[in-house]
């Protein structure tokens, strides 16, 4: 068994137009931009894939990862907990425009949807969001007194991930609180492919410490070195990048 | 000609259809014995409700950690590529489709996909372990069984009469006799032993047997 | 006599109330600040919704580690005993009831508990982030803010006028005129600063204050 | 911040008649079985704790352990997904004779409920069950054209678990499938006491590989070389022991 694929863009290749695409990160930390690039490239020279709807934290910041998805037009809604950030022009040019749809949801409710679409759990109650406008139009329940919102399960046709350690098998390790929602978007799309800093041989990963089981990854390819979007944004990066 | 596989043999015919590379969870007792017969140049990676995916065969006697157990407490041991794992994260691997096959033993087995597989009735301790989250799990629940009741009785019926584990998550079932498929709600039937005629082989079957193209000879090595 | 605290000041006098070895979420912005007031000899770990919990100070300019940031997206440093996990265990510390204090900004507070602090109205982009499961999740929701709005308007009301973050859940309001508690439905005054009187900080609530024993002085050092 | 206990004796003196303990464990990987018998010593000592309702995978094997505990007349309930196994004469005979209550809850159920009971969540869906004698009583719905059924948390008074390393704040590693309910019950538990074959400084443990962090722990006692209940039974040990 091996995962490995060599190149990212047959890493990307089948992501079809109008897919639901789970994106790894929050804010910088743990986004897959090479991923990402490889993916926008692909629109570039081909047209597709469009019409995506992107799961993620937040809305891409600057010109680089999501927030260059967004600019290229491959984006037809966001679902999110957080689309306001420093930077986060992009996203709000097209929102206030009515060029791109949102769904917000709160921090946590988004981390345990995602979570249940991988645990094949249909729906769950959760007190967040209660009595606010984000529960508006959802069930609402009573558990020993208190009121409670029903919630429904998130899955996604592709996850796009960034992984540390990544073995043949596919099993991961993150780095730092880079991992935030990738082990969870790993359990929830058909398929899941992570860029790991460092492709090695099962065995090599401590068993004990493997965050992410291959049981959840459909491929990984190296991307050593990888680049930090907030790197990038304090750069002023343009991706495509853009000449003179 | 055998007129009667020996579970061994049903393992064995199981196991040629688990693909390479496929994630598989085999239930306690009869089912483990699938592992052992994975064809040459496949590697299923096997998974325990437990917590450990990619484990391998029982240590030695003697050399057994009694902390790498299986799900019916069985040492087993460490193969490069195992992951440990808690028991919520190991049956949303079972309960989100992430396996690709489970193989479980059978009371019963209904033409419609009903499986009974955990209680034969009121007496005793009752008792049921991952059963129930793993029929709804796997892509593929297939069932390995003796094709009658130790007294000669049909385990295949037109619908179960002992508690069921599953409703309609069967999809085929190996038997020391034939090889049964389940579909649209009906018993299709695959492949038979040579040794048996299709009215006896429908004799001891609970419900009728259909025909969907031609039935291979079920023929598997001595074991 | 200081008329007003500064945000300093009131996280300041936040910080006094986090009990040692206390787990603590400060919200984003200013209720950050509450961590640098820890009492001497005390000692609270902080736990940050994107999967840390007992993060360090923000590390010297030039050495931040991208990977490494709170949920403001600012960049932390590790300290001995430091754990990473992913969001959803990271929710369920926050859910679960497992944190002993989050303390978080607002726009508005209601003499019921009701928080509004995630969205002024329907203009712009709607953002929530984790506060909306923070307000369930802390065994004290508390508050800090000052004590009207900009252009003069009470923040702490009879009912929020914008759209809630959540309901019932705030039990303490450190401002920068008083410390007050919400009990049973009603605002109870706690401490005011010593320079202004009852009535005029009445005047600046939108809600009555009510009394449960003495009222204490507001007294923090110069920040 | 040191959450560390002198002694095992402490470490279960404040468990109340009546109370629910969660107790870590499958079969014997994992089974704290120095904090089940310094139970069992309280109990013979004082007459508490009694009328306890336990949690574990199981109901004990042979005569130490969980298995002990019910010989000693101090489990009321148990709440188990499988009390029937090699050797579990005691809960069996207990169980016929209609001197002690058992909760069957199908494996993954039961794990799923104790990570709700944990992380705040007062109820889900689930298939797992669906159409049996064991979802009858409990509510059911469709989703997607599927049908679940509505289960609910799990929570205990305390949970009592073994773990490998434990240092003072309470972040814990496991030790193989010793791992299993344990990181979720020290969730869903009021307070958690671990057994730490070894207590370890903040720092030692990688904070990748914590696999419980602190915030869920109320204490750790050292407990180094601990018995496994598989080798006490193949021994044929008895707990307190047997004299002549």
């Amino acid at each position: 068994m091996d995962k490995r694929i060599p190149t990212l863009a047959q890493a990307v290749a089948d992501i079809p137009d109008g897919a639901t695409v789970m994106i790894g990160g929050f804010g910088g930390s743990g986004a897959p931009i090479e991923l990402i690039h490889a993916l926008i490239d692909r629109y570039l020279a081909t047209g597709s894939p469009k019409n995506l709807t992107v799961i993620n934290n937040n809305a891409g910041n600057g010109h680089v990862g999501i927030a260059a998805m967004i600019e290229q037009g491959m984006v037809r809604k966001m679902i999110c907990s957080f689309p306001r950030s420093a930077d986060p022009k992009v996203f709000t040019d097209r929102y206030l425009a009515g060029e791109i749809e949102l769904e917000l949801v709160p921090q946590g409710t988004l981390a345990e949807r995602i979570r249940a679409g991988g645990a094949g759990i249909p729906a769950f109650y959760t007190p967040t969001s209660y009595g606010t406008d984000l529960a508006k139009g959802k069930p609402v329940a009573e558990f020993d007194g208190r009121s409670y919102v029903q919630e429904r399960w998130l899955k996604a046709d592709v996850a796009l991930i960034k992984a540390e350690l990544g073995d043949h098998h596919g099993n991961l390790t993150y780095r730092m609180a880079a991992r935030n929602f990738s082990p969870l978007m790993a359990t929830a799309a058909a398929k899941t492919v992570a860029q790991v800093s460092r492709a090695v041989e099962p065995g090599d990963i401590d068993p004990e410490s493997v965050i992410t089981p291959g049981i959840f990854i459909g491929g990984i390819v190296e991307v050593s070195d990888p680049a930090q979007e907030e790197d990038l944004n304090r750069a002023n990066a343009y991706y495509p990048k853009v000449t003179a | 000609m055998t007129d009667k596989l020996t579970n061994a043999q049903i393992a064995w015919r199981a196991a040629q259809d688990i693909a390479d590379g496929a994630y598989v969870n085999l239930g306690i007792g009869f089912p483990e014995m699938v592992a052992r017969f994975q064809p040459p140049g496949r590697q299923a990676i096997f998974h325990t409700e437990n917590g450990i995916l990619g484990f391998g065969e029982a240590p030695e006697p003697g050399a057994e950690d009694w902390d790498l157990i299986n799900a019916g407490k069985k040492a087993v041991t460490l193969k490069p590529g195992t992951a440990f794992f808690h028991h919520a994260d190991s049956f949303a691997m079972v309960r989100g489709g992430h396996l690709d096959v489970a193989i479980l033993g059978a009371y019963q087995v209904a033409q419609n996909g009903d499986l009974a597989n955990w209680s034969t009735g009121p007496k005793g301790v009752p008792a049921v372990g991952g059963a129930m989250d793993l029929v709804h799990g796997a892509k593929r629940v297939a069932v390995i069984t003796d094709h009658v009741t130790k007294d000669g009785k049909p385990k295949l019926l037109a619908a179960c009469t002992l508690p069921l584990t599953g409703v309609g998550c069967v999809t085929r079932v190996y038997t020391s006799l034939a090889v049964v498929d389940i579909q649209d709600g009906r018993f299709v039937l695959r492949e038979k032993l040579p040794a048996i005629s299709l009215d006896n082989l429908q004799a001891v079957t609970g419900a009728e047997l259909h025909l969907d193209g031609a039935v291979g000879d079920l023929v598997v090595p001595e074991l």
